[in-house]
């Protein structure tokens, strides 16, 4: 049981530097212009992470004893993900609703340097 | 195996209640996130993320914490072996790493703030100052945390209380490496590509 | 005696409530006395929800006056079944009969928030007037940007001429509200928040904050007088007679908090005056400078 | 930044303020002095601190909530006397009795007091007496943290109740919108003491929060699984996990406002790159799940007291399950209903005007579930029954004006007018406040060994309903008729002032509804003697707390029960199944001063970042800290109660039982 555990760890540890690899050359290599499919990618592979520290060091698994601990995270992050993605969505779509344009201001600012 | 002490204390209420606890720390990081998610392209002017971040110093930081959360996974598996020397090695190893990677973060902030980019400039830096400095908070109550559990491990030997202590601690541990990963990602990887 | 206490409690709030409803209706019931199509269209919107609730309300009202009455406990000629925990046809009727309330209620509802959406333009024959509204410690000013006036606390529009509102605030939120007109907007410093109405009644409707903005809030009251076109012409003529001028210098006068201030009017306004008060509060790149040195 | 002098900003004119508030602090101090003479006098200062200050016994813990939110229902029920004395008499050129900048502190801290301090107050206080002796247990999980995150709350309560007398209060009203409440618009320490009072007593809520959910998860009695728990006992799961989810994002919002305000970061600041829709964002994020925290706990209430009132069982057990977990997970996708007007497109709005119409669906169901538990029953109308008849009838019309104000379009005309002040309170006084108080006259002799006089409590009840009646109808009125809240004058030509007359007559009649509780309670005291109820079950009862005598012993059950029905009590009584009760030790945790000095840290560490005196807030986070450290090292927290004293209470309560 124990070495099962210490095996878990490893093989954790290892995905994880895997992982963060991954993203940071995928990051450092990507050209100025931010294309959306990188962006993407990174988030999963951060995800992933999530899940693997999950399973591997939390040892969170469907087995009666965990189920408490289960139930309760997986509630959680259904509610920070509608709590982030919905302000995510209000403040973007407030911002485009209100934010004078900043193309506007630039115009207004030259020709208040004119002055 | 199950009155091990070690997975006793994982099979404790206490420990059920520390999830909870962990997990409302999450939602307290989640709204920083959301924070940072709102303001990040709020520059006021100033420096943005693209500039600013050196990105071989955040990724040696997450490599730093990373293994910092392998020591403390030993020390458990010390623990379940009931070796007492060996959780006391780990712990040390644990806060090494840990205190490196503060000092790093620190090093950091004052550079910001040397070339006049501190948290006063812009919704920006505010929110990255204080997104990464809750974190680095929580960092530093963690090493304290490992000073207290290490003394009452030295004085007490491995009791139940102990025990939990010290799976409280790996679990605290844990989720701060969790969301040093969402950091690193969402502010360095993406700010460095420009989001 | 039971049977006539509990008409007696009953019968009190109902006369009350009659009471306050004829007192209402006897004087301006602002939100249901509406002077312009947005403002009608929402006082509908208003009555279709209360009429669809009621199909809820009565239901309820009517079993809680039948059950405590049939089974309290000293008429012991009602059934008694203590165990009647659960029937699958009357939890299913009290789930989907509101569900298909709120169905009916979703649909008109977003269809009434395109239609109604405060940034949608009036479509109508005759040319819009554009009013720039500034919210200020604890005044308004409207800026009519073709015209090249202003005036504080006041507005006068045509009749039948749609409006288009630009909001911005100089001071804490502001919530530009006039309940005969249409329903209200926020007016945010740093944001530029739209707003269309037309009004088709002649008249003077009062219009206020709703927004808590600091001490003065009681007093940011203004009054829109809708008034047929050559009123409205020679309003503007007048207007042009005035002696105040309304440039960056007197425009910080204006800007130093004051109360209950009673309306006048500029004869000139600089032109970029709105978009410097919008652009106040948003640094950009280049003019970092001059707002940090404002 | 960091004041030299030692005092930071606290100087003399801290404490100069005008009449009003000067007979308030006078009032405030006055009671102060008043109980310390009394105590001295009759030298109870040890039983104070021995009984109540340090016990960890969740029964008297619950109490000493219900003392505090009383006390601070009464305190701002003062604050709306003066602001309905105010808005009655400041019309054309009168201007009322208080200045607009205090009128603003007073329905600032009405709204704060009544919401963090009078409702939450009474909610935790009835969930610490109540659900530990319905799930069949000893004591709460973590009993400890229980005593803490009481004192935690007294300590937000004191720092609130301290900027009456030093200082001055956030004008910024209930949730401080900056950037009003930014440095630049609100330069006093107002809104400072709203923000630490809060996230104090915020702490407090959410350890209590997570203390409740493993109680409630790891400790019910043998045999009761989830279907089988009382359905208050699931109203709280819901109400608690809320609370955990929903009180980490105030924490956060405050902190950010703090930070603002403390070193300059522009989070929510008009300039400098903040965006304070952010804020609204936010604070309404946790906002919105704040008010079903307090509903559900209320909705439990009424669950159990329809039931034992028509002798019962509830009606559609499941249906009324589903039905709160349904408004669990929706309450968290409905706050934008409290800014449709800021100006987001149709489509957001809509989405979440529809959200928000879909959340009254499983509360109708709810209704529906309770009258249909009325049907074929035999009901007895005592006072908790005349509450919740007063709760369906205020509760549905405030429900009617919810999905009204759901309709976006709808909320642009009445968002912020009298309407709406008059639904959110319908909904709180109807349905939370008078939860509260049926729960507390339902299980009154349960803790206190007294029944409480039926006549006075109708009394009560009717005031309460006639009060709310004729002060909150003229309010809807007044939103129709264009009426703002928050307003401290309006002009005559309105036609106003009428109706806020009226309403101040109603707020009097609510005034004397609250007096009448008191009087009840006073007077059952009084005649304790012909009151008190020897059975331990005096309303016939079907849960598990009515199976031991009142008040209630220090362990609760002498004897672990064990459950095979729901609503095994009741089902204990039909059948008159016997119970062989197995006597064994019991242990039970013991009293701790460290509650109180974390109490004390915690204020000192609120007063010193409010006041800028940084010294003192050091030593506040010392003292909390050392306390935990303490704590942990403490080995012997347990007593042991032998089995042969629990044999002899139990000969004794049913000796005299027969």
């Amino acid at each position: 049981m124990i070495k099962e555990r210490y095996h878990n760890y490893l093989i954790g540890f290892v995905s994880c530097i895997f992982l963060s690899f991954g993203a940071y050359s995928i990051a450092t290599s990507s050209s100025g212009k931010t294309n959306y499919y990188e962006i993407f990618v990174i988030g999963v592979l951060a995800l992933s992470q999530l899940v693997i520290q999950g399973i591997y060091f939390l040892h969170l698994s469907l087995q009666k004893k965990d189920r408490y601990r289960l139930i309760i995270a997986s509630l959680i992050m259904l509610i920070i993900i509608i709590l982030v993605t919905g302000s995510v969505w209000i403040m973007n779509n407030l911002n485009s609703h209100m934010m004078p344009s900043s193309n506007d201001m630039v115009k207004y600012n030259q020709s208040q340097d004119g002055l | 195996m199950d009155n091990n002490l070690a997975i006793k204390a994982e099979n404790s209420k206490t420990y059920l209640g520390f999830w909870i606890y962990i997990l409302t720390d999450c939602v307290v990081f989640a709204s920083l996130f959301a924070v940072y998610a709102t303001l990040h392209s709020n520059t006021n002017g100033g420096a943005s993320a693209q500039m600013l971040f050196s990105m071989p110093l955040a990724l040696t930081q997450t490599l730093i914490l990373l293994s910092s959360s392998l020591t403390s996974g030993l020390a458990i598996i010390s623990a379940l072996n009931k070796n007492k020397n060996k959780i006391l090695f780990w712990t040390l190893a644990t806060f090494i790493l840990g205190t490196i990677f503060l000092f790093l973060e620190i090093r950091e902030f004052n550079h910001l703030v040397a070339i006049g980019d501190s948290w006063r400039e812009s919704g920006f830096l505010s929110s990255y100052f204080v997104l990464v400095g809750t974190h680095g908070l929580h960092i530093i109550i963690g090493l304290i945390w490992m000073i207290v559990l290490s003394f009452i491990i030295i004085i007490k030997g491995l009791t139940i209380k102990s025990m939990k202590g010290l799976v409280m601690f790996n679990l605290f541990w844990h989720f701060l490496d969790i969301v040093w990963i969402f950091i690193f990602s969402v502010v360095y990887l993406m700010g460095h590509m420009g989001l | 005696m039971k049977f006539f206490k509990i008409i007696a409690l009953i019968s009190v709030p109902l006369f009350f409530i009659a009471s306050i409803v004829i007192y209402v209706s006897s004087h301006n019931a602002q939100v249901f006395n509406s002077a312009g199509i947005i403002a009608s269209k929402e006082k509908s919107l208003i009555l279709f929800s209360l009429f669809l609730s009621l199909f809820v309300l009565l239901p309820v009202y009517i079993m809680l006056i039948f059950f405590s009455i049939k089974y309290r406990a000293d008429n012991k000629s009602s059934k008694y079944s203590p165990n009647f925990g659960s029937s699958r046809i009357v939890e299913s009727v009290w789930w989907l009969i509101p569900t298909i309330l709120i169905f009916i209620l979703s649909i008109v509802t977003w269809q009434s928030s395109h239609d109604l959406d405060p940034y949608k333009k009036i479509n109508s024959s005759t040319k819009p007037i554009n009013i720039q509204v500034v919210a200020m410690d604890w005044k308004w000013l409207f800026i009519y940007p073709e015209e090249g006036i202003a005036t504080v606390n006041a507005i006068y529009i045509p009749k039948d001429t749609p409006i288009n509102f630009e909001l911005t605030a100089d001071a804490p939120m502001n919530s530009f509200w006039v309940p005969q007109l249409s329903g209200q907007i926020y007016a945010m410093p740093g944001m530029n928040t739209k707003l269309s109405i037309m009004s088709d009644k002649l008249g003077v409707y009062s219009g206020r904050s709703a927004n808590i903005s600091g001490e003065g809030f009681a007093g940011m009251l203004f009054d829109v007088n809708v008034v047929n076109q050559s009123q409205y012409n020679n309003w503007v003529k007048d207007t042009r007679l005035s002696s105040r001028v309304l440039n960056n210098t007197s425009y910080d006068q204006l800007a130093k908090p004051t109360e209950n201030v009673t309306p006048f009017s500029y004869s000139f306004v600089s032109p970029e005056l709105y978009k410097s008060i919008l652009y106040k509060y948003n640094a950009t790149d280049d003019n970092m400078s001059k707002a940090m040195g404002m | 930044m960091i004041e030299a002098n030692l005092l930071g900003l606290l100087n003399i004119d801290s404490f100069r303020h005008d009449l009003i508030q000067n007979i308030g602090v006078a009032i405030m101090s006055l009671s102060v002095i008043f109980v310390i003479l009394g105590l001295t006098y009759f030298k109870k200062w040890r039983w104070l601190f021995k009984e109540w200050l340090s016990s960890l016994d969740h029964k008297k813990i619950g109490i000493m909530y219900i003392v505090v939110a009383v006390l601070m229902l009464s305190k701002a029920g003062f604050d709306a006397l003066i602001m309905r004395t105010q808005q009655a008499l400041s019309v054309g050129n009168h201007h009322g009795i208080v200045s607009s900048s205090h009128y603003q502190q007073i329905f600032s801290s009405h709204g704060t007091t009544m919401i963090f301090f009078a409702a939450m107050g009474l909610m935790f206080g009835i969930i610490n007496l109540a659900v530990p002796l319905m799930i069949g247990t000893r004591d709460v999980a973590f009993p400890w943290l229980n005593s803490v995150s009481f004192w935690l709350f007294a300590a937000g309560m004191i720092l609130l109740n301290t900027s009456l007398a030093i200082g001055d209060f956030s004008g910024a009203g209930w949730l401080a919108y900056p950037p009003l409440s930014e440095l630049q618009y609100s330069p006093t320490v107002g809104v400072d003491y709203w923000i630490w009072s809060l996230q104090i007593a915020g702490v407090g809520s959410l350890l209590s929060g997570i203390n409740f959910i493993v109680t409630i998860l790891t400790k019910r009695a043998k045999g009761m699984n989830l279907m089988k728990m009382p359905m208050f006992v699931w109203s709280i799961l819901g109400s608690m996990t809320l609370v955990t989810f929903a009180f980490p994002v105030l924490t956060a919002t405050l902190a950010l406002l703090a930070l603002d305000r403390l070193i300059g970061t522009h989070f929510f600041t008009s300039g400098g790159g903040g965006n304070p829709m952010m804020y609204v964002n936010l604070i309404w994020a946790w906002g919105h799940p704040e008010v079903y925290i307090l509903i559900l706990p209320a909705f439990g209430i009424f669950s159990e007291i329809v039931a034992t009132f028509s002798r019962k069982k509830l009606f559609g057990y499941k249906s009324m399950v589903w039905a709160i977990w349904a408004i669990v997970i929706l309450s968290f996708t409905v706050w934008l209903h409290h800014f449709f007007t800021m100006g987001a497109g149709a489509d957001v709005n809509g989405f979440f005007g529809i959200m928000t119409m879909i959340i009254a669906i499983p509360t109708g169901v709810k209704i529906f579930n309770w009258l249909f538990t009325m049907f074929r029953g035999r009901i007895t109308f005592s006072a908790p029954m005349i509450w919740f008849i007063g709760f369906i009838l205020l509760f549905s019309i405030g429900g009617v004006a919810g999905v009204i104000l759901a309709v976006p379009p709808a909320d642009f005309q009445l968002h912020n007018s009298l309407f709406l002040v008059a639904h959110f309170h319908t909904m709180i006084v109807s349905g939370v406040l008078f939860g509260y108080f049926a729960g507390i006259v339902y299980w009154f002799p349960k803790f206190f060994g007294i029944r409480l006089n039926e006549k006075l409590g109708k009394i009560a009840a009717y005031l309460w309903i006639l009060g709310f009646i004729v002060a909150f109808v003229p309010l809807y009125a007044l939103g129709i008729m264009g009426a703002t809240r928050r307003m401290d004058h309006y002009s005559a030509s309105m036609g106003w002032q009428p109706l806020f007359i009226v309403a101040g007559v109603g707020v009097l009649i609510i005034g004397s509804g609250l007096l009448a509780i008191v009087a009840q309670v006073a007077y059952s005291i009084y005649k304790h003697l012909d009151y008190r109820d020897k059975t331990g079950d005096p309303w016939d009862g079907r849960t598990l707390e009515w199976s031991i005598p009142s008040p209630a012993p220090s362990y609760n059950f002498s004897v672990l029960p064990t459950i095979k029905k729901p609503d095994d009590f009741w089902d204990l009584k039909q059948t008159n199944r016997k119970v062989e009760l197995n006597y064994s030790d019991i242990s039970m945790p013991k009293n701790s001063y460290l509650g109180l000095f974390i109490s004390a840290g915690a204020f000192s560490f609120g007063f010193g970042v409010v006041w800028h005196i940084f010294w003192l807030s050091i030593i506040g986070l010392i003292l909390i800290f050392s306390s935990i450290i303490i704590r942990t090292l403490d080995e012997n927290t347990e007593y042991i109660i032998t089995k042969e004293s629990l044999i002899r209470d139990d000969m004794k309560f049913y000796g005299e039982a027969k």
